[in-house]
């Protein structure tokens, strides 16, 4: 009975700490996890869904003009060609696939910038699954476009008006929608965070960004890189990127999180500042709370890092500063979208350009030989209006 | 009294036991501080005294505005605390067992928590999101401290984990009676799996049995009790009336007596149709 | 002095058909483009930014759910993949990395559906040119989104008000800015159409899709599929796909244009079904006239068919048969948005559904052992608007 | 009297030759043929009689919307060649150049639409979208139907294709003086390039020079005339004045009579100017 326990721990961080009624769902998910994944028929329509229907590998971009910009070689490691435009598609193809071969006949989840959303229709789709999408009212406003993409595609939509109307609401209501039908259905968690095998599932399914950085970069440079740069609230575009790097000592691993307005507890969302080690949605993490324990909201103008926790293995990796958290504030972030449209003609998602905007102000941090890949997680699509506003006014 | 005086009393008064649970705060202390009472008056044997929290994953609608109520007033659970104290001041026997999300006690100190409670006059602690699996390091705490650390089982608990929460099981069982959240209502079939559960339970342990989630009338209450379970609970039945009338909850206050004392009655019928 | 209008020639089609003062920028630009273009310095940059910054290869992808659904084997090949959204990129980064070695400061070009405007300032902003775009200020209303992105990106933004503001007017105006500035200034053609050589130099940039198609194919199947359909007005897409099949009489190519609302004179962009060889924008091609050779407007729902003439390269391909035209209606279209998101949890361009609504619609004509390559050219994200609206109401 | 007899007379007469460019049918039929006369009686030399053109990609906005009036009230090429027919018939004597994008005669069949315009009293035909090689099958053509098919160069035109375009040239050649459409203004340094062309031209071949686009007052036409061009051409700035008054174009008459005589006058005086 301990089994389950131990494997889910980073450190002290991680656990499952659900109502009883979802033991079993998560019992039964790792041991079908362990069991489905490494069989060849897995492995094989995963990575053919990977590669035909989700264009992987993406590429590793060498941006000439912004390294020109910066004094040192970037490369963009291209995640919003993936299909669906951001990194989610991997884990959502992965479980959605895990979700079939267990038998269940519909995906629930929650969605914050509706990019996991979209790519968990788009995988229940494939897969000829159901799916039922819960999205705090707050985001659905802010990411209408991609609300009614999920719409056309077949999705049914749960507007969550409980709390403030953003992700932490959405994710309890599906963890309680959860519990009313988890024997025919599968809550697809969209990053690595949740309850154990949550964020393990999670990140196998994103370990491929790493798996190809690393093949990607050795051919084009011979080396490995001094520097890994990736946003992310519950960790898994970044987990993705930085776990084949984990034990190369010389590659540094910044964590980039959303800094908000400025750094006073209503204004930011950055958990490894503001924050403290607690429980949230089944998972001890670091998160943001009050003295007594409450949580607080987090805020940020990219609704994808509107979380007020970081995972379990992002909340380990930074305790033993294995990686660096950092952050960006949101006025940097709308900076350094438009620096990278000038310079290479891309529109990054407001959550990618944490990590551009990190990169830019910080650039003292490395040196002119250093190479330094910058997890490129999402276009900037779903976030054009919220943007455009921003420049333009409305 | 503490459990199982209670537990012992009930047998012996051939009466299936009432445990009443509140969100401490909604919408203002003084107001759970005299619902507690009338409860306690009028039927309930056990408080469930629930310290609010802001993301409350196994609660329905109900409790979730509650809890929101509760917290916009500038509850917090020390206040919670002080409020066990004041209603063991004034004079309220009824065992009470604190309920709250394990990020409450995890902030102050799972320890430090369980002494604060047990001080202040509590019985036991219920964590929702504290399954036997991560509850194992805090059992052996709190029953040195003398708190009872209640644990859950549920429909889809298997053969296998039920034995295991048996085993550690202390004060009383929390059968949650259906998937779901708190405040649901019975649907047929649901009930049923409720009943197997009950029988499963009992062929394996003398432990009492609370059944909660889901009751909120006489006759869910007499099903249950007549099941063979020890009791049931019944919690956002309550918070339904009140929540009615949030300007002046007090004017629902013979509502909610009337209604604890019927669960009462379906309580002490059902013990009384066991076959 | 014939040199030039003997290559620019497909059969009778093709020509450059300008003002006096454009003659010397298409010599030019002919000499340069057959000068640049072999070298291996511009294909090593070509096709690094190609594979690195665009995603190609894009992958072709079996979709499974929609073969079952027409009961052969249907492939998507996956130009929606490519940076910016839609298989106009290959095109855009070819010309302006050739607009860079030919010593030139800026780019001009026209767009429709928003989508080559896009990848034309993605383009500029890599090879360091200003871009200023032309569009018709009807449809920059259809695709507000797209005009936002390039605006974004800093590019200026020319409405044409003439004519029926769309591309057609938009062409006509870029062609007389061209002529004010030809000697600084590229322009960047969109689609297979216009004086020599751009026809040609636009189908050479494009080429790649059917050499990807054909290497994938026979990975994938050992053998070479039975029909390949593509969408299309100008013809850049459906060239790119077809030209490595040319010589293959057992693979039958459909070229399919938007049929609007009905095959009558005011609501169609039919031209093969509606116009006849004539004379516009500096090609002798297909067009859509009245019987004093008036140009007649086009009129679909898709913004990138939008056009009155058919490129002089595929219209000579209809007309000796090898290439057969058909059309789809809107309606059909929208239809086929549907159907592609439900089966496979894509949603195409308007442009790209009507070859996937002539696929649906005429399955009759496929044998259940036939392989069939839909050349997916765009996503819809630049649609959802529209689409939307077509089956939710505003 | 035919292109070749007019350039003899005002060399004779030392003047330069004034083209007046008028899109047929805008925004009537009637209002064109009174204006054509009007041209003809203050100054004009030469008639250019535009058939209007869905997508005159060579005009300015001024022709455009010409060529839209035009065609929006229902003006075909027909009609066109129909008001040549009824000038001639009504005396007018002025030489007649036909210009026309290349799908009009295209649609018609190039050498039925020659023949047309040559029956009906044309006696050349200039198309902006056809370049001397895409001109090259129908230079044959039309010097056996006897018209001209007039040629273009421009300040882009190379010394190679000029050589060319000269060797096939007749009638005239269109000089284009800017970079741009119709209608545009000059600006200082453009004005030089025409100025060298026009040299350039002369240097190599007696063919007459018509100096187009942008030509408005007065001053420009003096200035090419006395460069060495032999005459030029004035279209959209007659267009500018009548276009303000679309309603009732006919009060205009008298300023666009006006403005052609001023023309004519720089004309001549830019012959006397000649160095
Ligand atoms: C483009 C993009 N990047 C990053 C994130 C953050 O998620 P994670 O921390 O799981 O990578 C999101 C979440 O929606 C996203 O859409
Ligand atoms: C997605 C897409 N497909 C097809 C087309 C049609 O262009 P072409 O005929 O040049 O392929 C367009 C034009 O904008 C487009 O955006």
């Amino acid at each position: 009975m301990v089994r389950l326990t131990e494997k889910g721990r980073f450190g002290k961080y991680g656990g499952a700490y659900v109502s009883e009624i979802l033991m079993q769902a998560l019992l039964e998910l790792e041991e079908s996890f362990e069991r489905i994944y490494p069989k060849n028929e897995f492995q094989e329509e995963f990575h053919r869904l990977l590669r035909d229907y989700g264009g992987r590998p993406t590429p590793l971009y060498h941006a000439r003009n912004l390294s020109r910009l910066l004094g040192f070689k970037v490369y963009l490691k291209r995640e919003d060609l993936l299909c669906g435009g951001s990194h989610k598609l991997n884990n959502a193809l992965g479980q959605a696939l895990l979700a079939k071969k267990m038998g269940k006949k519909r995906l629930i989840t929650e969605t914050a910038a509706g990019q996991h959303g979209l790519a968990t229709v788009m995988a229940g789709n494939l897969c000829g699954l159901e799916t039922e999408i819960f999205m705090g009212i707050k985001d659905m406003e802010r990411q209408a476009q991609n609300v009614k993409k999920m719409i056309l595609l077949g999705a049914k939509i749960k507007p969550v008006k409980t709390g403030a109307g953003v992700l932490k609401d959405a994710v309890s209501e599906t963890l309680r929608e959860w519990a009313e039908c988890s024997r025919t259905t599968y809550y697809l968690m969209g990053s690595t965070v949740g309850p154990h095998p949550f964020p393990t599932i999670v990140a196998t399914f994103q370990r491929v960004i790493g798996e190809e950085i690393r093949q990607q970069i050795l051919e084009k440079e011979g080396r490995l890189p001094n520097a890994i740069v990736a946003c992310g609230s519950g960790g898994s575009n970044a987990l993705g990127a930085f776990k084949s790097f984990l034990e190369e000592p010389t590659v540094r691993l910044y964590f980039v999180e959303g800094g908000g307005e400025s750094l006073t507890a209503e204004n930011s969302a950055a958990a490894f500042r503001l924050g403290r080690p607690g429980v949230l949605h089944g998972s001890l993490m670091q998160i943001m709370q009050d003295e007594f324990g409450q949580i607080r909201p987090s805020k940020t103008r990219a609704a994808g890092l509107n979380y007020p926790g970081r995972g379990p293995e992002i909340s380990y990796l930074c305790e033993i500063g294995r990686v660096k958290p950092c952050y960006a504030f949101d006025h940097e972030v709308f900076e350094a979208v438009r620096t990278m449209g000038r310079a290479e003609g891309l529109i990054p998602a407001l959550e990618t350009a944490h990590a551009i905007a990190y990169v830019l102000k910080n650039r003292g941090e490395f040196r002119p030989d250093d190479i330094v890949v910058i997890n490129y997680s999402g276009g900037g699509d779903k976030d054009i209006e919220t943007i455009l506003r921003h420049f333009y006014g409305s | 009294m503490d459990l199982e005086g209670k537990f012992r009393e009930l047998m012996e008064r051939k009466e299936g036991a009432h445990m009443a649970h509140v969100y401490y705060g909604d919408p203002r202390e003084e107001f759970s501080l005299r619902l507690i009472r009338i409860l306690a008056e009028s039927g309930a044997d056990i408080i469930e005294l629930g310290i609010p929290f802001s993301d409350p994953i196994a609660d329905g609608p109900t409790f979730q505005a509650a809890c929101e109520r509760a917290l916009k007033g500038g509850i917090t659970p020390t206040k919670c605390i002080d409020g066990i104290r004041r209603l063991r001041e004034e004079g309220l026997e009824t065992p009470i067992v604190v309920t709250t999300y394990f990020n409450i006690p995890y902030a102050m100190g799972f320890e430090k928590f369980l002494e604060e409670i047990k001080n202040a006059g509590a019985h036991g602690i219920l964590v929702p999101d504290l399954p036997a699996e991560e509850a194992k390091p805090f059992l052996k705490l709190a029953r040195r401290m003398g708190l009872h650390l209640i644990l859950h089982v549920a429909p889809t608990t298997s053969q296998e984990r039920l034995k295991g929460i048996l085993a550690e099981a202390s004060g009383f069982v929390y059968l949650i009676s259906i998937e779901g959240v708190t405040g649901a209502r019975f649907k047929g079939r649901k009930e049923c799996s409720a009943m197997e559960l009950i029988k499963a339970v009992k062929a394996q342990s003398p432990i009492p049995i609370m059944v909660g989630f889901g009751i909120s009338v006489r006759e869910h209450a007499e099903a249950m009790v007549s099941a063979g379970a020890d009791g049931v609970v019944v919690g956002s039945a309550y918070a339904r009336i009140y929540q009615k009338s949030l300007d002046n909850p007090y004017r629902k206050i013979d509502e909610i007596a009337r209604l604890a004392r019927e669960i009462k009655l379906g309580c002490i019928e059902g013990y009384r149709n066991r076959c």
